[in-house]
């Protein structure tokens, strides 16, 4: 299926989790809070999706999530949902999302993660799926429904492949849980602001430090926080607590509602100082 | 979690993070539950004192007779308060819910059963609750959604995705991680995350107990065979397991075959060979889903068979060769029906009745010595608008024709065409 | 016949002469089936392994918290098969069809639940079966009638008089008397000639019985107040036969008010003063006539209490200050089955739910060691018609609409003005 | 309420019940099957009854069944059950059927018995019902839903009044019932010739003999046959097996389906020999 690429890494090439590391490191040097947004493929179908990444690495955007739709996306909220739904009404696969990666990793210079649920990649044998990432140029994964401790066939082939297993650290997981969770994560970790879904408003308050401190506390990764960043204010808000401010719905919903163009704006207005 | 909560390759807990404390003090209290003797007998006294348990096994002398072969045994679960099997596993998490401290149980319903079950619970228990119910299901289900209403549950139409259960499922645990802290999740069938298919399971183990014990009973003997119909798959797991440990009774679980084989025909994720493992809402079994694991579009005349996964201990029954599985197609129930209430007075749910035909196929080569058992999951009375459908009868629509008639006369502000998804 | 059948000076039987080998025989039979303990057992029997007996009691405590005063228990003869405490009177009955080498059941039915019985028992015992039902009642209640015709009961609708019940029971009664030979008018309530009355309540006393027992098991004492609703009568003094003997049990009887006093607007024969003393149908009793003689309309947003006569044994119990009737007005009975259903979950019957009213007035002003007993005779559930009409629920309207729009369009020829009597 | 009348009797004038024996006795010595016509007062209102009675008269009916609407005629079939239903939706009263016996007793010489049931009785007082009855000439009463066991009262104040109680014989009635019931009886008994109700069909036929005899068996008084009479072959088939013939639901039939008008020639049509 998919062309080139050979399946062991030469062991003086840097993995791409590592990659993945010394491009948030340098860029981080440049730049207090980085930026990682989130598409869903297809939606509302690949073209579009190819203008929107396209127009996000140049506003600025410092690496994306690229999820491939699923059915049942019981972790997302309703604007993500509906992106997954239309996506599949119209026809999207797993085979053109993974073609999709390949172009956008080869032609742009940011690193891109998978963010999806665990039956796409088990509908394709974990592994089978997990080294065709590493062809297309993937440098990580966030799977929602994959705690580690379901993840053990899923962390091995990401660790033979040198990708990066993205975990997502929550307000209530206990300092324990966000060690283990640290322990099986590479690249960066996903805090998630608030319980809930993807999609809905978050207030962002000192209320978060406590939280934030703990999710410190447990790794040297770079956080990334996401659910509900979606205006300047709250960029402003996370500046030095955060690493990363992750905006995922928002974008969708400035696209629905004023069009592909309007996406560009957008971004600049977040990333404007 | 202190368990995995996997049958062999089935099962586990593929959850969201942010549920992560939420089971584990599920699996605490379901564990403690367990142990604790009191519990039982908490959960026994009170189905028989709000519904009435133990429901009784009915011997249907007239289909036997009709059939000629084996003599056929009916476990009424029909008789249960709000009419199905569903009340078990409520009441149970009800009190599990309770033992929890939390005040507010929210639910999927695809039938509406479990929904009308879940809102009766909250009701007795005084908690506040919420049913999610795919838009489809609940303009179809109209009588249900009445009730629990009238229960003061909140009644949330889903129009996402195929706006059937497994939406309403989604939906339902997009509420939960929002409000986990005082909120439980009552799964009405032995499907989603551990410890839900082994708890749901452990609730309705209370019909094979009783069943075991009263076929000793009445008839000194263990039936060759129990039928019962597969949804999620705990009506059936409930009387099963009241005969997993006796080699010589066969246990043979019944799938909606629809319209028959094809994928988009039918909900028989064992019995046909249309499903693939797979690993969605929380839990790994066989899915009714394309090379891509998504999920497909299933059919079925009983909204309460018509899902795309099945309980994971059943999915591993099958794989060992433990349980029998096959389907019964729409016209076939309808017809088992059917021939139910005129030979027996009895009004099998259109769930149950898949159990009745795989019955009646196989009693008339049994012999008059041979018993087999049959779970009457529900009773009908509640789908009269699906059965009267399914049954097309001219004086039911003439009926409904004239009652709209009567309420648009008396109030013209309602609108003809319109559309009722709350 | 052996006996008259009277209680003081009501009761009797009115019979045309033809019949009167057939009340002989039928006399014959009941005296001889109460003498015999095994009949009782074999009714018994039937009951706990057809329908649910013995039914539970549920001690309501939500309701007994909002009303702040006596403790309430509720008698859930509502979990009956078919949803009632018909099926008792019908079960016996069947048995004492049996007995007499009968094959063919008549009876008349107003709500329908006891038609629904009757064809029940007709299918599970192999009778024939034909239902007199007024035509009004056909068309309010089509889901019983439904459910008859699926039963294999032939349903007839009745279009003379007022259409309603007291018709169905005229035309049954010509059908027997042309077809008494291998026919059993299994009348549907504690009236009619001797030995209905007896009869029916002896079949019901189980009801009372078994409420006897629980309330010492399970509350240790015997209720202060047993309260039941009253149309015919036959589940009233099904629960409180069992209180008789008990001096310190108080009996109320709550009959149906309807829009409140004054003739035409209520079916309260014992508790408003418009009725006097008749002989229709029968038998002597308290009946809601004119100054000739001629029988009133009634009403009753309850199909089932609304009826112009009442048992006699009831009118003995009422003229001996033995019981206390009370009624209950459309309104009060709407609001307490909605209260009822919100707190317990519970969904009494329009029927039952007059008891519930009665019971929710005095219980405030008695002490919290006292406790009352309702009888909850039925579900509410098969109504859904009435119920939603009697809430006026706009979302039920819309779906109706929609249904019938769907109807609509499948099928061009049916009528969309016509009359659906059938 | 009504006019004159003395409650009791003078020992030397013959009871009406005598009077009614007399009248049978006499009229048979003429003719071989006597003619007994029924009809509900009061419908479809009182002057057609009127009239009806006065064609009968002069048709040569001897005797005539003047029956009170009640609203549950429970022995009654569909046609006499709709007329009642009817005579009492028209307001017709049991006050109004006295005053119109009181009138076609007067003015027509034929006797005239009331048919009706009880609950007619009870409601205005079982002994006042009796004695003004009597008091307008009527000479006796058929009650089809009062058999003598429950009947004490009715059949003492009967016998005060000196009228005759008809009861009704039935195919299925023993040989002791048959007794007991000519026992309580005067003026005739009413044989209905099958089970049912009335207007329905009957197959006349030599079957009613055995029956017929036990009847005869049973009683010195008149036998009167009802139920389903309609024809002058019923006529000739009943002659010479009882005494009276009973046309009762057809004559209504003939009105309702060819007027008042055409009773006449339907009454003429069955004495025809
Ligand atoms: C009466 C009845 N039987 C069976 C089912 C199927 O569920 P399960 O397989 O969990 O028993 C349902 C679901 O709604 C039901 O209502
Ligand atoms: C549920 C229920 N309760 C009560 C009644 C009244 O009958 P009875 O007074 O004989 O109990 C009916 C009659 O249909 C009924 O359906």
């Amino acid at each position: 299926m998919l062309t080139t690429a050979s399946t062991t890494l030469e062991t003086t090439m840097p993995s791409p989790a590592e990659q993945l590391r010394e491009t948030l490191r340098a860029r981080r040097e440049q730049k207090e809070l980085l930026l990682m947004t989130h598409i869903v493929l297809g939606y509302p179908n690949f073209d579009d999706s190819l203008c929107v990444v396209e127009s996000m690495v140049k506003d600025g955007v410092d690496l994306m999530e690229l999820q491939i739709p699923f059915s049942e996306p019981m972790a997302d909220g309703p604007v993500i949902l509906r992106a997954n739904a239309q996506a599949l009404a119209a026809g999207a696969t797993t085979e053109q999302c993974m073609r999709f990666a390949e172009r956008v990793s080869a032609e742009f210079d940011i690193p891109f993660l998978f963010m999806t649920y665990y039956n796409i990649l088990f509908a394709t044998g974990v592994e089978q799926f997990v080294r065709t990432m590493a062809e297309v140029g993937i440098q990580g994964a966030i799977i929602p429904d994959l705690p580690p401790e379901e993840g053990g066939e899923y962390l091995s082939a990401m660790k033979t492949q040198g990708l990066a297993p993205v975990h997502i650290f929550t307000p209530s997981s206990s300092p324990e849980r966000l060690r283990e969770l640290a322990q099986h994560s590479d690249g960066l970790v996903y805090c998630v602001a608030r319980k809930g879904v993807t999609g809905k408003d978050t207030a962002f308050s000192s209320d978060l430090d406590a939280y934030l401190a703990r999710c410190r506390e447990s790794t040297d990764l770079p956080l990334a926080l996401g659910f509900g960043v979606k205006s300047k204010e709250d960029m402003d808000f996370l500046r030095g607590r955060v690493d990363i401010a992750v905006v995922g719905s928002e974008t969708i919903r400035v696209m629905e509602q004023r069009g592909v163009g309007a996406v560009s704006a957008f971004i600049e207005g977040l990333n404007a100082r | 979690m202190q368990h995995s909560g996997y049958f062999n390759q089935f099962g586990g807990a593929f959850i969201p993070e942010i549920l992560v404390p939420t089971f584990n003090q599920l699996e605490a209290a379901y564990l403690q539950a367990k142990d604790d003797p009191q519990f039982w007998q908490d959960y026994e006294t009170l189905m028989s004192t709000y519904s009435c348990r133990a429901t009784p096994i009915t011997f249907a002398q007239n289909l036997t007779e009709h059939f000629g072969g084996a003599q056929i045994y009916i476990k009424r679960e029909d008789l249960n308060h709000t009419g199905a099997h569903k009340a078990n596993n409520v009441m149970g998490q009800g009190l599990i819910t309770r033992r929890m401290g939390k005040r507010r149980v929210i639910a999927e319903t695809g039938a509406g059963q479990h929904g009308v079950a879940t809102a009766t619970m909250a009701a007795k228990f005084g908690f506040d609750c919420t049913i999610y119910m795919g838009a489809v299901d609940v303009a179809r289900q109209r009588p249900n959604v009445f009730w629990m209403e009238q229960m003061g549950a909140e009644v949330i139409a889903v129009e996402d995705g195929s706006a059937t259960l497994k939406d309403a499922i989604n939906e339902a645990f997009r509420d939960w991680v929002t409000n986990m802290d005082d909120t439980h999740y009552v799964l009405g069938t032995a499907c989603g995350p551990y410890p839900f298919p082994e708890m749901v399971c452990w609730l309705q183990s209370i019909i094979g107990k009783e069943a075991r014990q009263q076929m000793l009973e009445r008839v000194g003997k263990l039936p060759e065979r129990v039928y019962a119909c597969v949804g999620g798959g705990s009506n059936a797991m409930g009387i099963f397991s009241g005969f997993l440990d006796d080699k010589e009774v066969e246990l043979v679980g019944v799938e909606a075959g629809g319209r028959g084989r094809g994928m988009g025909h039918h909900a028989a994720r064992l019995a046909y060979d249309d499903a693939k493992i797979g690993v969605a809402q929380g839990y790994k079994t066989y899915f009714l889903q394309n090379g891509d694991g998504q999920m497909q579009d299933t059919h079925s005349v009983s909204a309460g068979l018509d899902y795309v996964g099945v309980s994971p201990i059943l999915a591993d029954l099958h794989e060992r060769g433990a349980a029998r599985f096959e389907a019964a197609t729409d016209d076939e129930v309808v017809e088992a029906m059917r021939l139910t209430v005129r030979k027996e007075g009895l009004i099998p749910a259109l769930e149950s009745s898949h159990a009745f035909v795989q019955a009646f196929k196989e009693a008339p080569s049994m012999a008059s010595t041979d018993v087999i058992l049959i779970n009457q999951s529900g009773r009908a009375d509640k789908d009269i608008f699906t059965v009267a459908d399914a049954i097309d009868d001219p004086k039911w629509k003439q009926f409904i024709i004239n009652k709209a008639e009567e309420y648009r006369r008396a109030d013209n502000s309602i609108d003809n065409t319109g559309d009722d998804h709350a």
